[in-house]
């Protein structure tokens, strides 16, 4: 077992097992890896039955590197998530219920049907809900990470995720430049999964290691074995203490394999074989519950029962949202503007008087 | 061939300038081997090979790409996953494509092909209606296909011609239009068609928007009333003598569009039979368009947000009492 | 105080509600102690130490900074260096900034500066109107002051709003235009603005425009005519009221804009008053806009692209004979 | 005197002097530096009588580095200058008057007064004409070199230069991580004045040096001496002779001082005195004339005599092209469009009815 097995690029090099695995992380971790995967086995259902309508983006063997970051993260933290977090999300306090009503576009989500799956969050509460266009958010935690330095608190950190083809993006290099520039308290997950939808990585960028690209932002970088929940636990969990620390902007890579399509309609026919048979395609979960079933942090007895009440959680929850008033088109606020009064409102709309 | 669907005439056109013309290649994401998230690139990397290329999750440099290969002679077509991500490549389109002739007197000719409008549980980022943002440009030539037909020829004219071209096809047209064959004649560039001939209201629409339109001219059928419906099929230029011609027989107007309201194509359609046409108007011009909020996701909210054949025909009942 | 410019108000503004208001900083290239490209914040690095802040030439990551402390309950002021350059801010302005009320309830709170217009030798990408495109969306508030005392009021406006704000403020004015004093007493939210009272005919004018028309007015007292000129003032929302009180006066309708015709500010309020007031318009209305091609760099160019004092002239005995 | 002494990041390491450097290439390179220089000084002096309008954006201080790669391109390559390249633009065959009637607005130029100052090219001939939207340029050398490549022809290169500030736009990264996706033979050279007009690197980056970017975007890097001709020949010749000989793109970062405003309206008073009589701040005419009198590459009758010529020509180029014709506007093509036919081009005028 490789407690913090973090590879450091840049100033610092990290050999000791981390602070950021304990037994009760870890334990915490699983069990939101489990309860992300039975959600999204449902979503999944949801989808083929015709219940869910658009799309759904799953996360499935990304649940480790994702809850690591969601597990280290705290309140007063800043956290946008990207595609496949729903392990992460559920870890900075998202819930099941939220991740059904905003999918299914129930009224009562906290996007009350007005955007759907993904695109899912609570920004006032530092849960930022990303929109589709990669890279955008980095810059977004960015800012968030300004105020609260102006404001002069101190002690919280930003952080993000994106697929490496999210790399690729003018916006992501903005925000990573902004971050080191600023010195600001952001962790960057980068879950290379080897593929942007049906890209291979070879299309995508031309660098041996994306890590390289740490060091020409100025921030630190660091590498996970992103489907080994202890390993990342460690690396993220050096990461996000080293941001909330002062030392600046943190760039974890971690390779992985996503074991599922882009979304639900995609069969990932173009992933080949042989990647799913490397130690990338191993499932996280099964990984995760091997090691930690050896350490003694979790028992066979225990994943049962979890699992058990997280199907019924699930279950419960699907009903009861699927009973849920959909939005009414007539009683929708027909208004993109925030506080202004209901007459300067009126006043905005360009048709609104016809 | 029979069934052809628009998104399938779509793939036709861009194989058949593949193979007459050696000038031409494809970049976007995912269009390679993958055939596009929306299939309307499926096989044709393989059947040439080295012209239909995936791109980075980059919109500014395969924007970019395409001026400096257009530059260099070639007819690059550029597909956008969905219209929404051209935000990413806007800078490049609107300051250096639009500009490149007027500006040095090389032209730029290039196909941007984006993934337009609604569809359910599409959301605000997939779901976008882009034509009057780019066609405030100058420079830039704006299609809006309604057909199957005009999804093939038009873009076989948009890679002829020699000037960028934002193509917006319709996503929610991809299924569901078929056509039995696809056409040997073509309308002039620009040039509007009557979609339906009428005598009471003129209805001006493109894209999905004709649909609804034609949609809600037959239901007008039941009232009595004889609807004209013009389908622009591009939205720059405009084809301002035959919407006139139109409105010169009927004396009324409603313009419908997907997009916002602002400055949209119904602003413009309405600004320009007003000042030119005014005489010809017995009640005052009326426009139709999106409720002015981000797309929403939920279907419910979303049948609302855009106009629809019932909502058309709302209109067009409020018009007829003017 | 006197002999303040437009310029010296923009600063001044930036100076009360960084003053004011500790939520308020300001985020833009060379704006620190260089004071930035136009001198807006010249001594307010000094003054507000942490709080004006050199950024990057990153446009998109500076708006999306923006975003992120607007959400957390800051203010921040963006100062673009030009208009030009905010294409490549555009994806976080228009998908990020104006739809984040709507689909999360949290409010946006920021201004986007937009030094704008032409001036002589700018060329094509430093002289460029963007109002029509931002105003496209909805979410977005577009203020286009044209007085020294509007450029004031309305900045400290814009960051009162809870709202995204796009102010576009011109940079032909920047030094040109003087006041005695800044006022005490503002017009409401979105208010136009009657700047010349006349019975002939309304010319809705907007930013430079306005003064433009107000110098064709002038010159038509010769041929004794009386023209009204509407300051618009904030271009999203349009006071349509306003406008439609001045035509029912008139009966003749004038629109100029300095930015291309197609969807932009001048197409829409005609479309307004076509739909909304079409029975109060004894003349077809008319619009006079830039020339559409990009904004040329020489000033003999220049001058003939831009509607002029004498252009709107030609265009009002144009209108008055129709 | 080090020829080039080029320091490689990345795979490869050049130590001995390089072919780029010869007697003939480096007295052509020297010839056009001053022409850039002498040309420059005219413009100062037309914008400060204000016969040039809008602004004057000078190279001085940057015309080694600049010439460098214009020197080691040929007919059939693709250049992308940016602000600062006069003497790169003069090597790559621009001209004095082509020069002066952009600036001055000639109807006789190649921008007939519809552009002016810097964003000046031949786009058809190779020579691209910058946008002011910086990062910009390097996707559309990219796609040029990909026209090329399609149509088989081979052994042409394409080459931007950008300054530091620059590499903070998002247009850049994705035009260099896609030149590396691409392996396209383009060279972008990085002139790092140390400031983006007013802003001093540590506000724009974060990195302890731009090169290390190479790494991240899998190319080739490689330093030159910003201000010294020699050094900038041989470096650049060979990032050129590797792009050319198939080793895909090449990045060059070189550090230097404008040795002026960012334009004539600046007197770069925030350029600190200390950087300014530091190595960075000694002028590449005087370093490049006494490295090469030393090695008797050139003499000082032959400096004096270029001198003159160079001052006659410009004096006599700008006589004639304040005589030119201004562009007239009744006479304007104002259509932005571009092979339609006539009545089309009507037809696409939204004001042109009225
Ligand atoms: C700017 C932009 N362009 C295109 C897309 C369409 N798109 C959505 S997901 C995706 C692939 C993302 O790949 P990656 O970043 O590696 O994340 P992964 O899906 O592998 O988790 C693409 C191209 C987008 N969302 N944003
Ligand atoms: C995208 C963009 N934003 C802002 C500007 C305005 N601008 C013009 S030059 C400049 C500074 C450029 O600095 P650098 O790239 O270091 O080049 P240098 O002027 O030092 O040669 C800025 C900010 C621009 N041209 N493009
Ligand atoms: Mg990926
Ligand atoms: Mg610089």
């Amino acid at each position: 077992m490789t407690l913090g097995k973090a590879s450091v690029s840049g100033s610092k090099r990290v050999g000791k097992p981390s602070q950021g695995v304990t037994r009760e992380n870890a334990r915490r971790a699983y069990r939101l890896m489990l309860e992300a995967r039975v959600l999204e086995e449902k979503l999944a259902v949801l989808y083929r039955s015709g219940k869910i309508v658009g799309g759904v983006f799953l996360g499935r063997g990304q649940e480790a590197l994702s809850v690591s970051l969601g597990v280290h993260l705290r309140k007063g933290d800043i956290y946008a998530p990207l595609i496949r977090d729903q392990a992460g999300r559920m870890a900075f306090g998202d819930t099941i219920l939220d991740t059904l009503r905003t999918y299914l576009g129930s009224s009562l989500g906290s996007m009350r049907g007005r955007d759907g799956n993904i695109h899912r969050g609570r920004p006032a509460e530092g849960y930022h809900a990303m929109i589709s266009h990669l890279g955008a958010m980095v810059s977004t935690v960015c800012g968030g990470l300004m105020a609260k330095r102006m404001r002069g608190e101190t002690g919280a950190v930003g952080a993000t995720c994106i697929g490496e083809g999210g790399t690729s993006t003018g916006s992501f290099h903005e925000g990573m430049n902004l971050a080191g520039v600023e010195k600001l308290p952001i962790v960057v997950v980068v879950a290379n999964n080897q593929f942007s939808y049906s890209t291979p990585n070879e299309r995508q960028f031309a660098c041996a290691d994306l890590l390289s690209r740490a060091e020409g932002y100025g921030v630190m970088g660091r590498r996970a074995v992103g489907n080994d929940l202890i390993d990342c636990l460690g690396v993220i969990g050096e990461a996000v203490s080293s941001a909330r620390s002062g030392e600046g902007p943190q760039l974890v890579v971690a390779d992985l394999l996503r074991l599922v399509g882009h979304g639900e309609h995609d069969d990932a026919s173009y992933i080949p074989e042989f990647l799913k048979m490397s130690p990338l395609g191993e499932d996280c979960l099964d990984l995760a519950r091997t090691k930690m079933l050896e350490i003694g942090w979790l028992s066979d007895d225990e994943v049962t029962d979890w699992q058990k009440i997280i199907e019924k959680e699930v279950e419960e929850n699907a009903s009861k949202v699927l009973r849920e008033p959909a939005p009414d088109p007539s009683e929708e606020d027909w208004n993109a503007f925030s506080s202004l009064d209901p007459q300067q409102k009126q006043h905005l709309q360009t048709g609104g008087r016809q | 061939m029979s069934n052809i669907t628009y998104l399938e005439a779509i793939r036709l056109a861009q194989q058949r300038v593949l193979h007459e013309d050696p000038r031409v290649f494809i970049y976007g994401q995912d269009i390679g081997v993958f055939g596009g998230a929306f299939k309307a690139t499926k096989n044709l990397a393989k059947e040439f090979p080295g012209r239909v290329l995936d791109a980075p999750i980059s919109e500014d440099a395969m924007v970019g790409l395409a001026i400096g290969a257009a530059v260099e002679g070639m007819r690059p077509i550029i597909e956008m996953q969905f219209a929404d991500f051209s935000t990413c490549g806007f800078n490049q389109i609107v300051n250096q494509a639009a500009t490149l002739h007027y500006r040095t007197g090389t032209s730029c000719p290039l196909v941007i092909r984006l993934p337009s409008g609604g569809t359910p549980g599409g959301g605000p980022f997939h779901s976008q209606s882009m034509e009057a943002i780019y066609a405030h440009y100058p420079g830039l030539i704006v299609m809006t296909p309604a057909t199957v037909e005009d999804a093939y020829t038009m873009l076989l004219e948009a890679v002829a011609i020699d000037d960028p071209v934002i193509f917006c096809e319709h996503k929610f047209l991809y299924y569901h239009l078929k056509a039995d064959r696809l056409p040997e004649t073509v309308l002039p560039f620009g040039k509007a068609r009557i979609a339906r001939q009428g005598r009471d209201v003129t209805v001006v629409a493109y894209s999905a928007m004709v649909h609804e339109a034609l949609a809600a001219a037959e239901e007008l059928t039941h009232d009595g009333y004889d609807i004209e419906v013009v389908d622009l099929r591009t939205v720059r230029p405009i084809d301002t003598d035959t919407i006139l011609a139109s409105v010169a027989r009927t004396g009324r107007l409603l313009v419908v569009g997907e997009a916002w309201p602002w400055g949209g194509v119904a602003a413009e359609v309405i600004s320009r039979v007003a000042t030119e046409g005014f005489g010809l108007l017995d009640a005052p011009p009326q426009r139709l368009n999106a409720k002015e909020t981000p797309v929403p996701y939920h279907p419910a909210l979303w049948g609302t947000h855009r106009p629809t054949a019932s909502s058309v025909a709302n209109s067009l009942r409020q018009l007829l009492e003017l």
